[in-house]
């Protein structure tokens, strides 16, 4: 196996909130989160809305303060350095692309952004030459350069969001649902455009999404997360050939399948209720408040998260029950 | 077309915003018509219209738009497009009722949800207020809230996503409308949630039997719930047919496009996507031809120029596309070539 | 639904595929624009905005340039041409009149000492547009600048600025203008007059200048207040996050990111302010503490002429009427402003 | 919320006790003093006055004997009215401007908020234009020219008003209108930029999608969403209106807290300086309190911290 | 009324039928406290209450008020004074000569504080009291029997009748005053023994007199009830006297003025007082007295007069006001003027201006220092003060900055002397010369001139001191030569004011002290 570019250990993330008189309580965003990313893989990461997934990758990019567990680059422990060298190497793509691009900035100024920040370039002439370079990477062109993100389509937006993610020449990229916000014909090209930039420039992605059909596409492996927690994570094809969670088996029948005759055929797990609250998450497993199969086991114990083979991990009492 | 079933049917309609920067046309020549019972879904990418077109069958396009031709008649009202608000207002909740595609934003935040399920009960029947009470709970129940009386005290900021939908879903069936307009119900959930939803409008549609217009421009959504289906792009209607037909046998490039840039989830191998390129049309400057025209990979010469006219390919599958009658003048052609 | 029977004069040639090129040319970008020249655009488009900005530009003129031409002085005392009407003249320039010279009318009256209140109200209408538009300036400044460091650290920081800011609010402004009024004037004299450097503020004179230090002193607080809530909301974006994401410290986001995007909130309460800016002034030199009469500004002349409304109501109205068309203009002009700012009132 | 409160009192105990050291102190700094007259007070009468107020200990303890007093409800006694207290002087004369700057705002309130909503609602017509004309003549129109001209219109020239007192119901109208003039202007232009902003919302749709009629959806869905700002300029407004102006009462000879306030402080009458400023921050603070828990109550979503 | 009335109080009788009488005179008073007053409209509240040994009549003579009999010595020092028997306090009670030895020692007392104490230092021992060094008691006043005491004297001193006049000399009762500081804030504690008597008094609305149905002459004192409201602005008096709600107002907007000197309802009082320009006589160049000449001539007061302060004031060309009387005549007819303020001759007196400033070394204005003429803030002050500055500078060539300050600020530095030229002015206590000269006193704490000539000092002490009449007059002419020699200040005009009256309120007059007095005024309907 190739070498690990990233690690996270039991990574904790408690966003405070104010409860009752004299009474701290937490969101409980992120709860003892744990796998690597090796160098040059995507690394796919999927789960419902408020999951917890967004946290995760802020947090590694140190954009929170993590509130426990380790953050392990090339080796190194990042959890409390300085980051700003950090900054260079581990970049971010944003969700909505709109809402991640300053509207008073031009498209210019937005990718030249990080140039300045970190002095990349030496001259004027240097600096636009890179935005140039950086735009026509990412199929933009130069006369892009001088107008404003309102004036453009949704997928150019999020290839001026890719463009200033490259501008410092990262190793490493969080991709926060890049393409959620995108239409339908353009997602593709997002997709392929990633891929082709991790080839050329052998690029790591941690790829967030809620789109399983995308995720599985573009990801070497998958985690998947609820409330706050891994609970299985494997291979891409293995997992969705293979689920053993419950949840992620819940997760992969609700997928939408644009074929009407599969969809009519397929028998959907459709869960019952909404997410519990990450301010009070349910004791135990915390899937079993929505889980068919919970037992009083799920209510006690907190599921191990471990390895059931060839690097396919999960959290569930119940694995092979069921 | 036999009218006794119809329940909607909608004649070369244009719709058009007249912005400081010009007209945008967003609705252009669409026409379509609908029987009870029917689900009609509505695919199309962002911006080609699918929302403003049936707003309009409500009267509540935003401001500088205005319905500037054709005609829409609906459940015995004729020329709704002529309607005053007035008039809009009684058919407004109680025949037709719409779910937006934004529940975080669709509910007015200040007010509890008991409150704003009552109003619509207020506004539409002659209920006592107790009776409208009773009934709003009823209606939480139906849509698989539990404990509907606490609910009913709530404020919508008190609920996750999947529950304010329901919410807004409880609140446009409150009246037992004819045609309930889903304006992508489900494109700010998740995928759980999304199943549930739809489970649950399919459900319901089933139990007071309204017909259902689903706008989305998720395929795979309409794939399972949807009896017609129609494409839009940039404000026309490029392909309208029976579901199968437009998954089976798409004539139009963009459905054909759109079908084959989704990821295959089943197969196996990592196979390239295979996306539309370009982007969309800018509806201030629509082209003169065809809108796709740029982006085909087909592309013709005439696309470039004229808008290809509809076509029937088989009953109740129209398609506007050149390609078509290139096919058939070809067919003719060779037929021509045999008898010759 | 319809369908067109197929025409048969299609012609082959039309079915054969599109050159790239030929794709090409449907797919231009409307016309490359730049932020600032596409928000000129909106706003040239914007008539009444386009009329505050004419208006404006007049007043200006009137305030800096006429006065230079202006037959008489602000502080030039007629004898015998005391408590004249707007347009009258008095006995001996009805006699030079009458024996053929030409005298320049007395276009808004004089006042009770034979001063021309023509000449009066133009230079009052400089000293109130420097006040207004200086005075405002400098607390767009202060209290954008407060107000946004308060609103983007939060916390303990923000708690005590905006405890300070509740200070300065409660404390009678009086009392620290009186303070000020004693303590400024003679210290900022000495200073203006011990070198050369300070020539400039020498000469738009240490009554202005106090006026300035006072404004930056005291009455900056309410934007300070307007601007922190609204980077409260905008530090909260995505682009802000974008931008912690590339390493961009705390000033760069404030410089680049929060202040910019208040823009239209900061025209908008600027322009408000003049008004308050060219009243206050008016309180201020009543206090003491502004510019020395002879000189006059609008809302001295103003707040004078109300002690005279019923013999010389003109008096009150003419520089009232003279502030209103200042105060519409700039409000109108910075609504305008605000929308032409705004890309998302684009569509 | 018992928590959110103790805090902010808290913070408002501190905030006046710091308030009425800097109050002392510039008090004390500027020149000028109680007893000044035109015509000179001989030294053994200053000496009298001041061992008779207390003004003849330093500084410090001056200070500290005043907030004893003050803690004990004793807000001091009037150099400069002979024989009344500073409570006797604040809490008769506090009642008369609050109760016409009450009357003023509520007006303002309503015909701003009113004309705002209107005007919004026919954004870019001429209603709307007409609106914002009026109400930038508001802003641009100050007080004393209001009030002299009402007066001598309504009062000189027409006799239909009273031009002094607040006697009657007939006496309250030009003063209100000239204290609410300013107020009702701004909050015709704020409710409007945020009407704006409310009508543009989701909601609304959905309201307009109910069948709900026109005035319900500006009244009931839009305008709770967009009072918010009102509210936040509206606090300080009110403790500023309540307390009283000192033009409005001078013209209008209404013996309001505003016109003590400015002639204590010209008067250099010491105690009152103090007392009207530790009384008005205490309003003040205490509005911005009631500001934030009415910001709770109109808007959910709020929490207090 | 009716034949049944015979039960009613004259008070309430009179309330019934006569329409009230509104007037202003002035915004809301300090005190009604005649000890404590100092303002001119204080004392005209006080006159309508209390009633001192002396009053003024129509003509500004003073008569006697609540003596029967006042006998002074040949050497003036003692004055033997006799109280009618028919005199009341409102409530009922007699006014003994224990009453006013008790206020007056109250009034001398340095405890109560009184800004005119000073005004007993004629009465012997009474300069001692005011300053502390001797018990009130000490105070030359000596009770013979109840109606019946005695006053001795420091100095001869002619005007004490006309002190004896004055609200400090005013008897207050001792049993509601004594103890009890807020007195004057209660119509059942503030009891007098004048012509009125107070019903209310609602702060900054209104000061309401009934007739004191005890007073001695109340039969002709007015039934209706007098309202004196306490407005503060100038415009909102006019307003409200054009509206009908006022019968009389005082002071009237200045630049209202050339419009109302036209109505019928308008008049004028012509005060004992003078408004002039002191100079800072320590500072450079005004410590030249040929400067301040100079500074004085050049000023056209006339047209200061007539087109500025305009409500009537005569040009001033001395120090001591016009109306001051010596004997039957008046000080300034027998004194004379220093300079003409004729019209005609203000080019001549810029001459001599021009002339005496070259001679001090400034020829044409030439090296004079920018000075600055401080003021208060008012808009009369400010239109003398940009009058003056244009003045200074046709007449002379001599710039001057106006500074304004704050009206307390300004109080503090005119004696501080922190100013180069400032806007001054006296009104007079009582009617004798030595109130505008002793001001120039080196000691004096209102000589912001800050000027300093022993040999005018000695002259003021020396008319103080002397009890023939004539030689008194002599000496304080001879103190004012000197004064005019030097010109510390610079007369302007004497003060006057203006009013308006409704033409159906009659038996109005007012003196040249300023008091106005109601309480014989009736008002018939219009
Ligand atoms: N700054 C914050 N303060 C408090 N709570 C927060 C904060 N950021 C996130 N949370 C909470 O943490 C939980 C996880 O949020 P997160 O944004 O990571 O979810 P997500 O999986 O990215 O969801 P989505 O798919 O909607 O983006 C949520 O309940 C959210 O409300
Ligand atoms: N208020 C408006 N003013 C101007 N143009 C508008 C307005 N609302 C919609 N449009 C334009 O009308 C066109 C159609 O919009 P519509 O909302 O129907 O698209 P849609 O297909 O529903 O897209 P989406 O999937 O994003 O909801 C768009 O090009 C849009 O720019
Ligand atoms: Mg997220
Ligand atoms: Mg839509």
């Amino acid at each position: 196996m190739s070498e690990k570019l990233l690690e996270v250990q039991h990574l904790q993330q408690y966003f405070p909130v104010k409860g009752r008189l004299f009474h701290k309580t937490y969101v409980q965003a992120v709860d003892d989160v744990n796998f690597h990313i090796d160098k040059g893989e995507t690394f796919g990461l999927v789960g419902e809305s408020g999951c917890g997934k967004t946290t995760t990758g802020r947090t590694i990019l140190r954009l929170y303060e993590p509130t426990g567990g380790k953050i392990i680059y090339k080796g190194e422990d990042v959890t409390h350095v300085d980051f700003a060298p950090y900054r260079k190497k581990m970049q971010i793509v944003f969700q909505d692309p709109y809402a991640s691009l300053d509207a008073r900035m031009t498209v210019g100024d937005i990718v030249g952004e990080p140039i300045d920040i970190h002095k990349l370039a030496k001259s004027k002439q240097e600096r636009h030459d890179m935005i140039l370079s950086l735009l026509e990477r990412v199929g933009l062109n130069s006369e892009h350069a001088n107008r404003y993100p309102h004036e453009f389509s949704g997928g150019q937006r999020q290839r001026i969001g890719i463009a200033r993610a490259l501008a410092v020449n990262p190793e490493f990229i969080v991709c926060d649902e890049p393409i959620s916000a995108l239409d339908v014909s353009i997602q593709a090209q997002i997709v392929n455009m990633f891929e082709d930039l991790q080839q050329e420039l052998g690029l790591t992605y941690l790829f967030i999404a809620h789109d399983l059909a995308i995720v599985k596409h573009i990801s070497n492996r998958i985690g998947v997360m609820y409330l706050g927690k891994l609970v299985e994570l494997a291979g891409s094809s293995e997992l969705y050939k293979n689920p053993i969670h419950p949840y992620t088996r819940s997760l992969l029948s609700a997928i939408p399948i644009p074929d009407p005759k599969a969809s009519r055929a397929k028998k959907r797990i459709v869960l019952e209720g909404d997410v519990p609250s990450p301010v009070n998450p349910p004791s135990g497993c915390r899937f079993r408040t929505r889980c068919p199969y919970a037992t009083e086991r799920c209510a006690a114990e907190v599921p191990e998260f471990k390895d059931y083979g060839g690097g396919h991990y999960a959290a569930c009492h119940r694995i092979g029950e069921i | 077309m036999n009218t006794e079933d119809t329940l909607l049917d909608i004649e070369d309609l244009h719709v058009s915003f007249f912005t400081p920067a010009g007209e945008v046309k967003a609705v252009t020549s669409v026409t379509y018509s609908m029987k009870y019972g029917e689900v009609l879904g509505i695919v199309g990418e962002s911006g080609s219209g699918k929302s403003v077109s049936a707003y309009s069958l409500m009267g509540i396009i935003a401001d500088p738009g205005k319905i500037v031709g054709g005609t829409i008649s609906f459940n015995g009202h004729e020329h709704m497009e002529k309607m005053t608000e007035k008039e809009f207002r009684k058919i407004r909740g109680s025949e037709i009722s719409i779910i937006f595609q934004d529940p975080m934003t669709s509910l007015n935040p200040v007010y509890t949800i008991g409150n704003q399920l009552i109003e619509m009960l207020r506004l539409h029947t002659t209920k006592t207020k107790k009776e409208c009470w009773d009934r709003a709970v009823e209606l939480l129940h139906l849509v698989g809230m539990n404990e509907p009386e606490k609910r009913m005290k709530q404020y919508p900021h008190e609920f996750s996503g999947g529950m304010r939908q329901r919410v807004m879903i409880a609140m446009a069936l409150a009246c037992e409308p004819k045609l309930l307009i889903a304006d992508e119900p489900t494109t700010a959930l998740d995928v759980t949630i999304q199943a549930q939803i739809l489970e649950l409008m399919v459900e319901l549609k089933k139990k007071i039997n309204m017909s259902v217009i689903i706008i989305t421009h998720d395929l795979g959504v309409v794939s399972d719930v949807c009896d017609r289906i129609a494409v839009m792009y940039a404000g026309k209607i490029v392909e309208i047919g029976s579901t199968d037909d437009i998954f089976y046998n798409p004539q139009h490039c963009y459905t054909l496009g759109l079908l084959k840039s989704i990821p295959k989830i089943h197969e196996d191998e990592h196979e390239r996507l295979i996306p539309i390129e370009g982007t969309p049309v800018d509806l201030l400057n629509p082209p003169a031809g065809c809108p796709f025209a740029s982006r085909c990979d087909k592309c013709m010469k005439i696309c470039l120029r004229e808008m290809p006219p509809y076509t029937e390919i088989s009953e109740g599958h129209v398609s506007a596309c050149w390609l078509i009658q290139k096919r058939q003048m070809e067919e003719a052609k060779a037929e021509g070539g045999k008898e010759a | 639904m319809k369908k067109n029977p197929l025409s048969l004069q299609l012609d082959p040639d039309d079915f054969l595929p599109a050159s790239e090129d030929e794709k090409k040319q449907l797919d231009i970008m409307r016309e490359s624009t730049t932020f600032w020249k596409d928000a000129l655009k909106r706003f040239s488009k914007n008539k009444v905005a386009m009329v505050a900005a004419v208006v404006i530009l007049l007043v200006i003129i009137c305030a800096f340039v006429v006065p230079n031409f202006y037959p008489y002085e602000y502080d030039q005392q007629i004898r015998g041409s005391e408590n004249l009407w707007p347009m009258q003249y008095s006995e001996e320039e009805q006699a030079l009149i009458d024996s053929g010279e030409s005298v320049f009318p007395h276009i808004f009256g004089t006042d009770k000492l034979g001063r021309d209140l023509g000449i009066r109200v133009l230079t009052g209408a400089r000293v109130s547009l420097l006040v207004g538009l200086i005075a405002s300036a400098l607390v767009l400044l202060i209290g954008s600048i407060y107000g946004s460091v308060a609103g983007y650290f939060g916390g303990k920081v923000d708690l005590i600025m905006m405890r300070i800011v509740d200070i300065i609010y409660s404390i009678p402004d009086i009392l620290i203008i009186i303070l000020l009024q004693v303590t400024l004037k003679s210290p900022l004299q000495a200073l203006f007059d011990s070198s050369p450097i300070f020539d400039g503020l020498n000469r738009v004179g240490v009554g202005l200048i106090s006026i300035f230090i006072t404004f930056s002193l005291l009455y900056w607080v309410s934007m300070a207040r307007i601007v922190r809530s609204q980077v409260m909301t905008l530090k909260e974006q995505e682009f802000v996050t974008a931008a912690k994401a590339l390493g961009a410290s705390n000033g760069r986001i404030i410089r680049k990111h929060l202040l910019p995007n208040c823009i239209g909130t900061l025209i908008v309460t600027a322009t408000l302010q003049i008004p308050s800016a060219i009243f206050t002034e008016a309180f201020l030199s009543f206090l003491g503490l502004g510019v020395a009469a002879p000189m006059a500004s609008l809302g001295s002349l103003a707040s004078d002429a109300i002690s005279s409304i019923n013999s010389f109501p003109y008096r009150l109205f003419i520089p009232a009427v003279a502030i209103s068309i200042i105060i519409l203009a700039f409000n109108l002009f910075g609504d305008g402003l605000r929308d032409a700012f705004d890309p998302k009132l684009k569509k | 919320m018992a928590k959110y409160v103790c805090k902010r009192v808290g913070y408002a105990i501190l905030t006046i006790f710091l308030i009425s050291v800097i109050t002392f102190t510039v008090m004390n700094l500027i020149p000028g003093g109680p007893f000044l007259s035109e015509k000179a007070v001989t030294p053994a009468t200053q000496a009298a006055l001041e061992a008779k107020y207390g003004l003849d200990v330093p500084k410090p303890q001056q200070y500290l004997n005043y907030m004893n007093g003050l803690l004990h409800g004793d807000f001091g006694e009037s150099l400069k009215q002979k024989g009344r207290t500073a409570n006797d002087i604040i809490f008769s004369t506090f009642p008369v401007s609050a109760r016409l700057g009450g009357i003023s705002i509520l007006v303002a309130l309503v015909a701003g908020v009113g004309l705002g909503s209107v005007a919004a609602m026919c954004r870019g017509k001429w209603g709307d234009q007409l609106i914002m004309v009026v109400s930038t003549l508001g802003i641009a129109v100050p007080s004393f020219v209001v009030a002299t001209a009402l007066m001598k219109i309504f009062g000189v020239e027409l006799k239909w008003l009273p031009t002094m007192g607040l006697s009657t119901p007939l006496h309250y109208i030009l003063p209100v209108f000239t204290l609410a003039f300013y107020p009702m202007a701004y909050i015709t232009r704020l409710m409007r930029s945020s009407m704006l902003d409310a009508l543009n919302q989701d909601y609304i749709r959905t309201a307009r999608a109910k069948g709900v009629s026109k005035f319900k959806m500006l009244f009931k869905h839009a305008l709770r969403n967009a009072i918010l700002p009102i509210i936040t300029y509206a606090g300080p407004l009110l403790a500023f209106t309540l307390s009283g102006s000192f033009v409005v009462e001078k013209i209008f000879n209404i013996p309001g807290l505003g016109r003590e306030f400015i002639n204590c402080i010209t008067g250099r009458d010491y105690p009152m300086v103090m007392s009207t400023t530790i009384f008005l921050a205490t309003f003040l603070v205490l509005m911005n309190v009631i500001v934030d828990i009415l910001y709770k109550i109109v808007d959910p979503r709020i929490k207090l911290r | 009324g009716g034949g049944g009335d015979t039960a009613s109080t004259p008070t309430d009788d009179g309330s019934a039928a006569a329409p009230e009488i509104t007037a202003c005179i002035g915004p809301e008073p300090e005190t009604l406290d005649p000890a404590l007053n100092k303002s001119v409209d204080g004392a005209c509240y006080a006159v309508h209450a209390f009633e001192g040994i002396y009053k003024f009549d129509e003509n500004g003579n003073t008569i006697l008020g609540q003596a029967e009999k006042v006998d002074v010595s040949d050497d003036g020092l003692t004055w033997d004074i006799t109280l009618r028997d028919d005199i009341k306090w409102s409530d009922g009670e007699p006014v003994t000569v224990d009453d006013f030895i008790y206020s007056w020692q109250r009034a001398a007392s340095p405890e109560t504080a009184s800004d005119y104490a000073n005004l007993f230092d004629v009465i012997e021992g009474g300069a001692d009291v005011y300053q502390g060094k001797a018990d009130p008691s000490t105070l030359g006043v000596t009770k013979v029997d109840d109606t019946h005491m005695t006053v001795q004297l420091a100095a001869p001193c002619p005007y004490f009748d006309k002190l004896l006049a004055f609200p400090i000399y005013y008897p207050v009762r001792q049993d509601v005053v004594e103890g009890n500081d807020s007195w004057t804030q209660d119509p059942s504690t503030f009891i007098g023994n004048g012509p009125m008597m107070l019903t209310d008094w609602s702060h900054k609305e209104s000061i309401t007199y009934v007739k004191n149905p005890y007073y001695y002459d109340a039969d002709k004192v007015t039934d209706s009830t007098l309202k004196f409201i306490l407005l503060e602005d100038d415009n909102a008096k006019l307003a409200a006297y054009d509206n009908g709600e006022l019968d009389y107002v005082f002071q009237l907007p200045v630049d209202e003025l050339d419009a109302l000197k036209e109505r019928e309802d308008f008049g004028t009082i012509n005060e004992i007082g003078t408004y002039y320009l002191a100079f800072q006589t320590e500072k450079e160049p005004f410590n030249d007295p040929r400067v301040r000449k100079a500074l004085t001539l050049a000023i056209d007061r006339n047209y200061i007069v007539e087109t500025v302060s305009k409500q009537g004031e005569v040009p001033a060309a001395a120090i001591v006001a016009e109306k001051v009387s010596e004997g039957d005549t008046t000080f300034r007819e027998v004194g004379g003027d220093y300079f003409s303020t004729d019209p005609a001759d203000y080019e001549k007196n810029v001459e001599e201006a021009r002339q005496l400033l070259a001679e001090a070394g400034y020829p044409n204005g030439e090296g004079f220092p920018t000075f600055e003429y401080t003021t208060n803030t008012a808009t009369l002050h400010l239109g003398v003060a940009e009058a003056l500055q244009n003045m200074w500078k046709e007449a002379l060539g001599i710039e001057c900055k106006i500074a304004q300050q704050e009206w307390n600020v300004f109080l503090a530095t005119r004696p501080a002397g922190t100013f180069e030229v400032a806007r001054d002015g006296w009104i007079a206590d009582y009617n004798d010369p030595l109130t505008f000269l002793e001001i120039f006193k080196s000691d004096n704490g209102n000589n912001n001139c800050h000027w300093k000539n022993a040999e005018f000092d000695a002259l003021i002490d020396q008319a103080k001191a002397e009890a023939d009449s004539a030689k008194r007059f002599e000496i304080l002419h001879q103190a004012e030569d000197l004064w005019a020699e030097e010109m510390p200040g610079a007369p302007i005009y004497y003060y006057a004011d203006t009013y308006l009256k409704k033409p159906n309120l009659e038996g109005y007059w007012d003196s040249p002290l300023g008091y106005k007095f109601f309480m014989y005024c009736t008002k018939t309907a219009e």
